[in-house]
């Protein structure tokens, strides 16, 4: 039987919790004996597979493009994980929900830019008026809080699933942990 | 005083009144006043100067004759006349035509269904005194009770009338009256309080602001002898600010009362006393839930706190206090007069007596009724209320306020007490009853609801604070179609969430609009949930 | 214990367990290492039974009762952790993290807060409510302290402690419903309050990080509430 | 020292505080006086200023805090000046069943000013009422004090903007 298919994707986060997916170090190998990595930041996939077991989602759900993704990826993947606070709460990017999309935009191009800078009119994705974290938008099947899930977390939770059980997540991490 | 004198002033206002040949009623009440039944009773003395006719015909302003969509209301008696939608321009014809045929634009035939099928214990004097001259009051019987209450009655025997009464809380709820009274009665603490519920907020009603602006003595009467039978001897009447002549009315009720010497030390020479003061309240609905009406009797914020203790064990400054509904006080004279068994005579086997409704909203005939308990809705609405304006189609009655819930023409035809309402999904409340028709969308109604309690809520406990916002959101969602099946199963989850863990009333009872439209309405939420609208 | 303090025996989860008569349910749960979960109660203040966390079952009534305020009768039997119970607790917190912005990660008292503390105890990975993103204002005018309105869940400790320990009153709170908020004297900076004796013992019995010391960075603010009971303890014992 | 609640000082010269502490006698200056202080208050300044807080929180010895958390808990209180006329909508069951919320919208479109606060050249503050109790006469709106039944949207705003512009 061939090995369960196995994505991970970032939308709005800093990354950081793929830094901890990294730092599973030596267990990486172990994982990856056991799944095939078939997209992700980490390998070099455009297109999202027809049939994806397991996804991990870093990141909130921040604009237009964000959302068209997850949408995508939920038709596609089996069981979608929401990883990390910025997915499972929109954590820090959700901080922009208190002030409106342009002045935001003009705050990041204009006011904070050396020399008077111009809001690029191409290649931006649109931003949402408001962030929100992927369970709002699609129907996520774990969650695993924490800012960001340690490799401990993550390695548990994975295992878990990997052996057909039910991963408990509360035991492993909390909000912000 | 003495009580032997409360037949003086009753004689002498007889004999005052004899030496008129009529009496023009003009309601004074808030509705009838917002129509401008002020310058009809201006018009209308004036022109009885003019004519010569003062001498012989008395103007009195009275409390709410019920019909107020039809107001500036005036009735001319002993010739039992109505006139309706009356005019300052129509004085001349009014007075023109006394003792004659009325006018026929204005006549209002007195055998209406909508008088007809009423029964008047609590509005008994409703459109036939001046609610501002306690003399009026003693004229029809006012203040016999206390009379008999206080010589002739111990004061366990008139808790025992009471109880014998059935008499259950007019506020809402349906609590034995005389249990609550004897359960006061057994505290052995120097100092109780009897408090007057008058902060009528729920949206659709105005019976206690009817009855306190055109039979405030009465109300009084009753505090006065709940004192006396329970022992409590400082009374307090909490009014909503929102009803500045109910408060004006009451003031000049307890001043005219502490005159003749039936409120303070010693009424009439018996060893009772009795003080009442009118307390302000300030726009907040959750001040008539009675923990929190306690708290801003106090001068504090009108948040409620957990019970127990009740009120009765420990209550305002921690004195065991008694709060009673301004309805229930109202019912209490002629319990006294007539005896408990007499009000126990009507209505059904638990829910004994009268009911008074504010009828509003898609109904022909709006106004104040008092109906026997046991009476159906679909008589309410269709008989005395004239059914639906416009040839409308009936779609629902809410009852209760944001506490209460929607009824269908399906449970038109159950009797109205307290059991069935319940049963039906809402609630008697204090009596707020509006009809809808079938423009109405239930949706609409239980948001309308929602954004209310999101309002009123105290903000003390989580599950009102957040709860009700978040319900109101989800009902926004589900209003826009923009809602998924998932959303209104996370609403039903807040309604049970809400109910079950909230601190107070207005939170426990806060989603009974949604649960009920839920329950007989169901499939118009499911037709706004996304793309299927 | 004075002879005229009577003795109850009840039930609390199928434990038969002994109280005074004039103890809560929550008491006596705690001294017999029954777990009920609180927010708004603090050990030394007055109970207001308003987060309704504590709320447990009693056998032959039909309302769920705070345990805060409840007192223990004969043959009570009490439930704390029915299914029921654990579910109500959870959609309670997940409430309250929906009202306000309770950013964890940056929080001055990540990994020190009860709230976050009782999301993990109650299981909670994820809020399913809305979040509301209110905007919220931090009040850093104080030159010891600061507060935070983002991270208030409203629970009254701080105005509590004030007004019965200390003595001050500075805080209250103002409006109502979901707009109530925390206020300093007369709705001012908290830095040109004329009443605070900077105490810092809101800060100390608040359970977020909504009050917190200055200069501390993330995850830093460890609360010590546990000068409270000692000091109304001292303050009964001086008081006999 | 703590002097007495008569030998306070007037927060000013304006006679109108000594109706206020009239008020405060008639409650022996007690704490439960605090909602009827603020009420005195209201009814003779038109709304209760910061000034009146202190003072009232002074006189009933009352934190301040407490008495700002109790006049704003109280929607009746305006702790802001109105405007020279006021128009408050019921939004009561039976003025929304018949239409209210459309006089609302409309005032507010007119006005440009959002319920509950006054407009900029401080002319009219559009207010609302959970119920007025007028229920029998809904739609019921109160321009200035006076009850208006039955309203149409359309003359009701209309009327206001007359009374307004006058």
């Amino acid at each position: 039987m061939s090995k369960p298919t196995f994505a991970t994707i970032w939308l709005d986060g800093c990354s950081g919790c793929h830094m901890s997916f990294l730092d599973m170090d030596e267990r990486l190998v172990e994982i990856l004996d056991q799944v095939d990595l078939v997209y992700s930041p980490l390998v070099d996939v455009k297109e999202y597979p027809e049939v994806v077991d397991i996804a991990l989602v870093e990141g909130a759900v921040s604009t237009d493009e964000d959302r068209a993704k997850i949408r995508k990826i939920r038709a596609h993947t089996k069981t979608l994980i929401s990883l990390g606070d910025c997915a499972v709460t929109s954590n820090v990017p959700a901080m922009r929900n208190y002030f409106p999309v342009d002045s935001v935009m003009k705050r990041a191009y204009v006011e904070n830019a050396a020399g008077g800078g111009v809001i690029p009119e191409r290649g931006l994705p649109k931003l949402d008026p408001r962030v929100c974290p992927v369970h709002e938008v699609v129907h996520v099947d774990l969650f695993i809080p924490g800012c960001p899930p340690s490799a401990d977390t993550i390695h548990a939770a994975l295992t878990e699933l990997l052996a057909g059980r039910n991963p408990d997540i509360a035991a492993l991490t909390r909000f912000g942990a | 005083m003495i009580f032997e004198e409360l037949g003086h002033i009753e004689e002498a206002e007889l004999e005052a009144q004899s030496r008129f040949e009529r009496r023009i009623h003009v309601c004074a009440a808030a509705g009838c006043l917002a129509s401008g039944a002020d310058a009809v009773k201006e018009a209308l003395s004036g022109e009885l100067q003019s004519t010569g006719l003062e001498e012989r015909c008395q103007m009195v302003g009275v409390g709410c004759m019920g019909l107020c969509s039809r107001g500036p209301l005036v009735s001319i008696q002993p010739d039992n006349v109505l006139l309706a939608q009356v005019r300052a321009k129509d004085a001349k014809e009014v007075v023109g035509t006394l003792g004659k045929k009325p006018p026929k634009r204005l006549a209002c035939p007195s055998d209406l269904p909508f008088f007809k099928r009423q029964l008047k214990v609590v509005l008994e004097n409703m459109g036939r005194i001046d609610p501002e001259r306690i003399e009026e009051y003693i004229a029809v019987g006012g203040y016999s009770a206390l009379h008999k209450g206080l010589t002739e009655m111990t004061s366990q025997e008139v808790i025992d009338e009471v109880v014998k009464s059935g008499l259950r809380g007019r506020g809402g709820a349906g609590y034995p009256t005389g249990l609550k009274w004897s359960q006061l009665s057994k505290e052995s603490s120097p100092i109780k309080y009897v408090v007057c519920n008058a902060d009528e907020g729920d949206p659709g009603a105005f019976m206690d602001r009817s009855v306190l602006e055109g039979d405030p003595h009465r109300v009084l009467e009753g505090m006065i002898l709940a004192g006396y039978a329970t022992g409590a001897t400082q009374g307090f009447i909490y009014v909503r600010a929102e009803y500045p002549l109910a408060i004006k009315r009451l003031n000049l009720a307890i001043k005219q009362a502490s005159r003749l010497g039936l409120l303070g030390h010693n009424i009439c020479g018996t060893p009772v006393s009795f003080g009442v003061e009118v307390r302000v309240g300030a726009g907040a609905f959750v001040c008539g839930e009675e923990t929190a009406l306690m708290a801003s009797i106090e001068g504090g914020r009108g948040t409620p706190r957990p019970r127990p203790p009740f009120p009765t064990q420990s209550g305002i400054w921690g004195r065991p206090t008694m709060i009673n509904n301004v309805e229930t006080f109202a019912n209490i004279p002629p319990i006294i007069r007539n005896g408990g068994k007499w009000l126990a005579e009507i209505g059904t086997e638990k829910s004994k007596g009268t009911k008074v409704f504010s009828l509003s909203g898609k109904v022909v005939n709006t106004g104040l009724i008092e109906v026997p308990m046991g009476i159906t809705l679909r008589e309410i609405i269709f008989e005395i209320g004239g059914g639906i304006p416009f040839g409308g189609k009936f779609k629902a009655v809410q009852t209760g306020g944001p506490s209460g819930g929607c009824v269908p023409d399906s449970g038109l035809d159950v009797p109205v007490d307290y059991e069935s309402l319940s049963h039906l999904g809402t609630i008697m409340g204090s009596g707020g009853m509006v009809v809808m028709d079938d423009s109405a969308s239930m949706v609409d109604v239980a948001r309308f609801f929602l954004d209310f309690s999101r309002h009123e809520s105290c903000g003390k406990c989580i599950p009102c604070r957040v709860g009700t916002v978040q319900m109101h959101g989800l009902l926004d969602k589900i209003a826009a179609n923009r809602a998924t099946s998932e959303d209104l199963a996370m609403l039903e989850e807040l309604c049970d969430l809400v109910r079950k863990t909230s601190l107070c009333g207005l939170g426990q009872t806060a989603p009974t609009p949604v649960v009920s439209t839920l329950r007989h309405f169901r499939e118009e939420y499911l037709s706004h949930l996304s793309g299927k609208a | 214990m004075p002879t005229s303090v009577k003795v109850k025996t009840l039930r609390i989860d199928g434990r038969d367990v002994s109280a005074r008569e004039d103890q809560t349910i929550l008491e006596v749960a705690r001294e017999n290492d029954i777990w009920i979960p609180t927010l708004c109660h603090l050990d030394g203040l007055s109970p207001v039974g308003a987060c309704r966390l504590c709320l447990v079952e009693i056998k032959g009534s039909t309302k769920l009762l705070p345990a805060c305020v409840t007192a223990v009768e004969e043959g009570m039997e009490v439930s704390t952790q029915t299914e029921g119970l654990e579910s109500y607790r959870r959609m309670i917190l997940e409430l309250l993290f929906s009202e306000r912005n309770h950013v964890c990660s940056i929080c001055k008292s990540n990994g020190h807060c009860e709230m976050q503390t009782l999301a993990q105890r109650l299981g909670l990975t994820h809020i399913h409510f809305p979040y509301r993103y209110p905007s919220l204002p931090v009040d850093l005018s104080h030159e010891l302290f600061g507060m935070d309105h983002n991270r208030c869940i409203l629970c009254t400790r701080c105005v509590r402690v004030c007004a019965e320990i200390e003595g001050a009153h500075v805080w209250d709170v103002m409006g109502r419903g979901v707009d109530a908020r925390i206020i300093c004297d007369l709705n001012q900076p908290w830095g040109t309050s004329e009443t605070c004796t900077s105490c810092g013992k809101c800060v100390h019995v608040c359970p977020t990080g909504a009050l917190f010391e200055r200069g501390r960075s993330a995850s830093e603010m460890d609360k010590r509430p546990e000068f409270l009971p000692y000091l109304t303890l001292m303050r009964r014992a001086g008081g006999e | 020292m703590i002097l007495p609640p008569e030998k306070q000082p007037m927060p000013s010269d304006d006679k109108r505080w000594r109706l206020v502490a009239t008020a405060m006698r008639r409650h022996g200056y007690k704490s439960h006086g605090l909602i009827e202080s603020l009420h005195s208050i209201q009814e003779t300044f038109g709304y209760v200023s910061e000034d009146a807080l202190k003072f009232t929180a002074k006189m009933l010895r009352v934190p301040l805090s407490q008495a700002y958390g109790v006049a704003s808990f109280y929607h009746y209180f305006n702790l802001k000046p109105l405007g020279r006329h006021s128009c408050v909508v019921c939004r009561g069951t039976a003025c929304h069943i018949k239409g209210s919320a459309q006089i609302l919208s409309d005032l507010e479109q007119l006005f440009a000013v959002r319920v509950g606060e006054t407009t900029e050249d401080g002319s009219l503050s559009l207010l609302s009422a959970q119920c007025l109790g007028a229920c029998g006469i809904a739609p019921a709106v109160v321009l200035d004090g006076v009850v208006m039944g039955r309203a149409e949207a359309e003359s009701i705003v209309h009327r206001v903007e007359e009374v307004v512009a006058a």
